[in-house]
């Protein structure tokens, strides 16, 4: 147990783009929709945890512009530079810590407003892999390719992983309103890093995410009905020179989600959970992340999606909310990925819901080719 | 405090902080900390469960730098974060540190601020202000400065003698301490006032400098801490408060100060302070120009308003003065941004452990930190030799 | 022979595009065509906000009160900057000296920083009364506001 | 309200990254000897390419250096058919490269699309006439 609950949780639509919403508007419309969920004021806030990254929004301390619409002023805020699952964690240890009741933890980014892939390009080390022009696509790409050549599970096995999540999407209200995608679709898309395609990338999107944690204590004297604990939580990180790495290994994701077992008090997540929502950036990468996550041995992702586990409605629903692919903004796709995985504990997964959820999987990720993840195991 | 549990500073390190680094690259800096950090806290790198960076990285032009620089602090395949609040990183970072081992995730927390200004234009992170309106009208920090040290001076009668004592205390207390980036053991008032203009009324010499440097902090857990350190710098109190997010909003700013004075009630309370100027032993706080320290002294209720002047012509924060504040030169004198709040937290627990040498104040065993960023953020950590 | 110690360059050359959304909009639209001034009032605390907000801090009420202020106001702090900083809207260092002020305009409680006309310290005090001026032809942005002028007491 | 209002920005900084002494021995070897160079991490026993002044896996000083390749055999590649900003025009191909002696693998740009290529496949490196002391001393990694 992390000694921390989640009271409420608030979303704005995931968009292509929001031409007529700055930042700070984006914000407060999740803020605003996490505070209707956990029906309590901003009052009732001790302290704010914000993720956002200063590159992607253009601006110098990215979280100044937030501090009014996540109530931080007078009050303490940290912001965590990174995935916002990674801020959320953050934000439990600060509860268990007994330093807060209730902490709010705001992540967002507008992939709209900037230059997604070179901005990526300034994330990798300057002295070796900068020069180079690596990025967020080309690692992938390098991923990708090792993949397939160790499984042998290629675009064909990818593309379905695009049309599932695709469709999930279009039953997520949430999510932006894409056409369905069917795999010949996909591998019919312009190769953009070979092996990957152009509809195997997660689209740019833009939006923002909100949850409110809080102590089991405070939980109950705020009279939350439906509080979801955050049963376990792990985070760590893999090399960062790709060369250093064996890209098709999971072994961070396997130390963080071990982590977050453990504390969860799982055994076998294909037994103990009934949700799973992973932040796949690309297709394959939900096939390597199901592996690194332990829902299948190494190469059996593919395997797994096509024995309809994965599906809506199979043994193991993995992203019914459509995931990244679906339209997930980078920084935001993490604390999505909690935040749907709470409304599945609920029940109150709207047009997307898997019928009973007891134990849910979040799981973020960032930096090149899935360099850091965070998992957090929620449950009823 | 209601913590869960209790943690201590048991180890600090820091690089030797300069204009210019060519010798080390980022990840190589940080390491440098890192080491001495364990070093000092008796340590390996398999010790340590999980690393806190604070750095600002748009002044080095990077994007998420933990994930390259973390390797440098012992951080190769374990939990890693980044907190980047501005000026406040490092506070913020050393208080995040504190609350993840608090919550018993970790045992053993390496925070490590760091910022390598040198690898950019110095006015690089200013670049990228708000677009729709300080964009248009930037003066950068001094600026800002200057326009409510103008409020201040007016208000309470400071003047730029009283000021230019800061920094002649400030590099002066900084020629003792080996980590320093700038050392002027015989600076006078008067070389301070006669040095060139920067931004009315603030001087070249009472202005802070940009410089490259790394600090590394080890934090345990009660039973670890015993173990391991001889006097453990037991973290008694933390509190932050951010504020609005334009200068104009911040009414009468450097005389107000509402986040430090609002921080400074909470944590003096969390640690049972009721007259701080009797009750701390040493203070590291914050101060980005001289004026700063001034206002600071009053928000921090070392002196009631108006009477910072005097209580910096009598000395009373000098070395031997009944608190002697920033031992170390403060910000006045050392400035890699992302690790100034790292090396307040660092300096302060060193008095602690008793590891001060030519800059130790004797019997140090209850030690104030403050943080200072963006136009009117703070943190504040209190440490004690006693687990309260 | 010493260590030959290399350093790697990189040219950081990123765009962005800023929605300055409805708040913003509306502040720039009146500034473009009437050349006026819009604050917000919060409908708590009363306070009148300049730049606009979707919410006032304090309160954290969302505000939707416009008010118009200024063009005059009442200089509450001033400097004298002589570091030439680089400017961000141009990449190159504003000529010094250049007078900045945090002017309280009429029917604001808070201040808005800004560039001042005046540059002799001498002729510089608290109080004093200034004026907006307007860039012409006025485009819609910050910059539109070129500086405040002294207004002779 | 007609179209939203954008406000566009842009900034154009330079920054100069120090190397480090290891990174800068390991470049400058490129630049005068046209080697590359790896270092051994005395815990692990692994020849790290680039050299590099500890190993991060055992926090260890790293110890004698010693020459790779210059072959080696492509481990993964791809390449970038988008024409971006931070990328010469495309299509432009990165691969990782385990020198002949190395332990880890080099990042670099290969010659050629990414179908003509193969796991295992030998290259060899084609050296730039004008260096400079910089990664791209070496052009690419050729069959």
């Amino acid at each position: 147990m992390t000694g921390a609950v989640i009271i409420g949780v608030g979303q704005t639509a995931y968009e292509p783009a929001k031409p007529s919403q700055a930042i700070p508007e984006m914000v407060l419309e999740a803020v605003e929709r996490a505070l209707g969920d956990a029906r309590i004021g901003m009052e009732a806030i001790d302290a704010v945890v914000t993720a956002s990254v200063d590159l992607w929004d253009g601006r110098t301390a990215s979280n100044i512009q937030v501090t009014e619409v996540v109530g931080a002023v007078m009050k303490p805020e940290a912001r965590v530079a990174g995935d916002g699952l990674l801020a959320a964690i953050h934000a439990a240890m600060t509860v268990g810590a007994g330093a807060y009741g209730t902490v709010l933890v705001a992540a967002h980014c507008k992939m709209s407003e900037g230059q997604h892939w070179t901005c990526s390009s300034w994330a990798v080390d300057p002295i070796c892999q900068q020069p180079l022009g690596l990025d967020f696509l080309s690692a992938a790409g390098l991923q990708a390719r090792a993949y397939e050549q160790r499984h042998g599970v290629g675009a064909s096995h990818w593309a379905r992983v695009v049309e599932k999540n695709a469709r999930s999407a279009r039953a997520n209200p949430l999510a932006p309103r894409g056409p369905d995608r069917s795999a010949a679709d996909v591998l019919a898309s312009s190769v953009i890093a070979d092996p990957l395609r152009a509809l195997d990338a997660a689209p740019a999107t833009d939006g923002a995410c909100v949850l409110i944690l809080a102590s089991p204590e405070r939980a109950r004297s705020l009279g939350s009905d439906t509080p979801v604990a955050l049963l376990g939580a792990g985070y760590a990180c893999e090399a960062h020179y790709l060369g250093d790495r064996d890209l098709t290994a999971t072994d961070a994701l396997g130390a963080a989600s071990g982590r977050a077992y453990t504390m969860a008090g799982i055994d076998s997540p294909l037994r103990d959970i009934q949700v799973v929502e992973c932040s796949e950036a690309f297709s394959y990468q939900e096939l390597l992340w199901s592996e690194g996550l332990g829902l299948c041995p190494p190469g059996e992702g593919a395997r797994l999606l096509e024995e309809g586990v994965t599906q809506p409605g199979g043994r193991l629903p993995v992203n019914p909310s459509g995931g990244m692919l679906g339209g997930s903004p980078f920084v935001v796709a993490g604390l999505a990925r909690l935040a749907e995985a709470v409304l599945q504990v609920r029940g109150d997964a709207a047009g997307r819901q898997v019928g009973g959820v007891r134990r849910a999987i979040a799981h973020g990720t960032h930096g090149p080719a899935g360099q850091h993840h965070s998992v957090v195991v929620v449950g009823a | 405090m209601k913590w869960r549990r209790r943690v201590a500073v048991i180890g600090t390190g820091q690089t030797v902080h300069a204009r210019k680094r060519d010798d080390v690259s980022q990840q190589e800096m940080v390491r440098e900390a890192a080491r001495r950090a364990l070093a000092d806290a008796e340590m390996t790198a398999r010790d340590i469960d999980a690393v806190v960076i604070a750095n600002m990285e748009l002044f080095e032009g990077r994007a998420l730098p933990e994930l390259w620089c973390a390797e440098g602090a012992a951080g190769a395949g374990k939990p890693v974060l980044k907190i980047a609040t501005g000026g406040t990183s490092g506070t913020s970072g050393a208080i995040a540190g504190a609350l993840q081992v608090a919550s018993g995730m970790f045992d053993t927390v390496l925070v490590v601020g760091f910022e390598k200004q040198s690898e950019g234009q110095t006015t690089a992170g200013m670049a990228l202000t708000d677009p729709m309106w300080d964009r248009h009208v930037a003066s950068a920090a001094i600026g800002n400065f200057a326009l409510s040290i103008s409020q201040y001076m007016a208000a309470r009668g400071v003047t730029e003698e009283q000021a230019a004592r800061v920094a002649v205390k400030a590099r002066r207390n900084a020629a003792r301490n080996p980590y320093a980036h700038l050392q002027q053991p015989g600076l006078t008032v008067e070389q301070v006032l006669a040095s060139s203009v920067l931004a009315w009324p603030v001087h070249m010499l009472e202005m802070c400098p940009t410089s490259d440097g790394a600090c590394a902090l080890v934090y345990a857990a009660e039973d670890v801490a015993r173990r391991k350190c001889a006097t453990p710098a037991w973290v008694r109190a933390v509190a932050t408060r951010h504020d609005q997010p334009y200068i104009g909003d911040l009414d009468m700013r450097l005389l107000t100060m509402r986040t430090l004075r609002s921080a400074a009630r909470e944590a003096y309370a969390q640690a049972g302070i009721t007259e701080p100027l009797k009750q701390l032993d040493v203070a590291e706080i914050y101060e980005p120009v001289s004026y700063a320290e001034l206002a600071w002294y009053e928000a921090l209720g070392f002196c009631p308003e108006g009477e910072a002047g005097r209580l910096i012509e009598d000395g009373v924060t000098a070395m031997d003065g009944e608190l002697p504040v920033n031992p170390s030169g403060g910000v006045l004198s050392t400035n890699p941004i992302g690790a100034s709040g790292v090396i307040r937290t660092a300096e302060a627990a060193l008095q602690i452990h008793g590891k001060g040498d030519t800059r130790q104040v004797d019997g140090a065993s209850l030690a104030l930190v403050t943080g200072y960023g963006v136009y009117a953020w703070s943190d504040v950590l209190i440490l004690s030799s006693d687990p309260g | 022979m010493p260590q030959p110690l290399l350093r790697v360059q990189a040219l950081l050359d990123l765009t962005w595009r800023y929605s300055a959304g409805s708040h913003f909009t509306r502040f720039f639209q009146a500034l473009k065509d009437d050349g006026v001034i819009l604050a917000l009032r919060c409908p708590a605390c009363r306070r009148v906000y300049l730049p606009p907000r979707p919410v006032c801090g304090n309160c954290f009420r969302r505000m939707e009160e416009w008010v118009p202020v200024g063009p005059r106001g009442t200089l509450r702090a001033f400097t004298v900057v002589h570091f030439p900083f680089l400017d961000p809207t141009t990449g190159q260092p504003r000529p010094v000296p250049f007078g900045m002020g945090l002017i309280q305009l009429d029917g604001a409680d808070t201040t808005l920083n800004h560039y001042l006309d005046e540059t002799d310290l001498g002729r510089l005090r608290l109080g004093l009364r200034v004026e907006a001026v307007f860039r012409e032809p006025r485009e819609g942005n910050m910059g539109d506001i070129r500086l405040f002028r002294v207004l002779a007491p | 309200m007609s179209e939203p209002l954008i406000i566009p920005g842009t900034i154009t900084i330079p920054f100069s990254y120090a190397a480090g002494a290891a990174a800068s021995r390991f470049l400058v070897e490129l630049r005068d000897h046209r080697r590359i160079m790896g270092n051994r991490c005395p815990s692990c026993k692994k020849v790290l390419v680039p050299a590099r002044s500890f190993c991060a896996a055992c926090w260890q000083d790293t110890g004698e250096w010693t020459e790779v390749g210059p072959e080696g055999a492509l481990v993964t590649w791809t390449t970038v058919y988008l024409p971006l900003p931070h990328l010469p025009p495309p299509p432009v191909t990165l691969g990782l490269v385990r020198l002949d002696g190395a332990d880890t693998d080099l990042l670099h740009r290969i010659d050629g699309e990414a179908p003509r290529f193969e796991r295992g496949m030998r290259l060899h490196p084609v050296w730039r006439e004008a260096r400079s002391g910089s990664l791209l001393d070496i052009e690419c990694f050729a069959a």
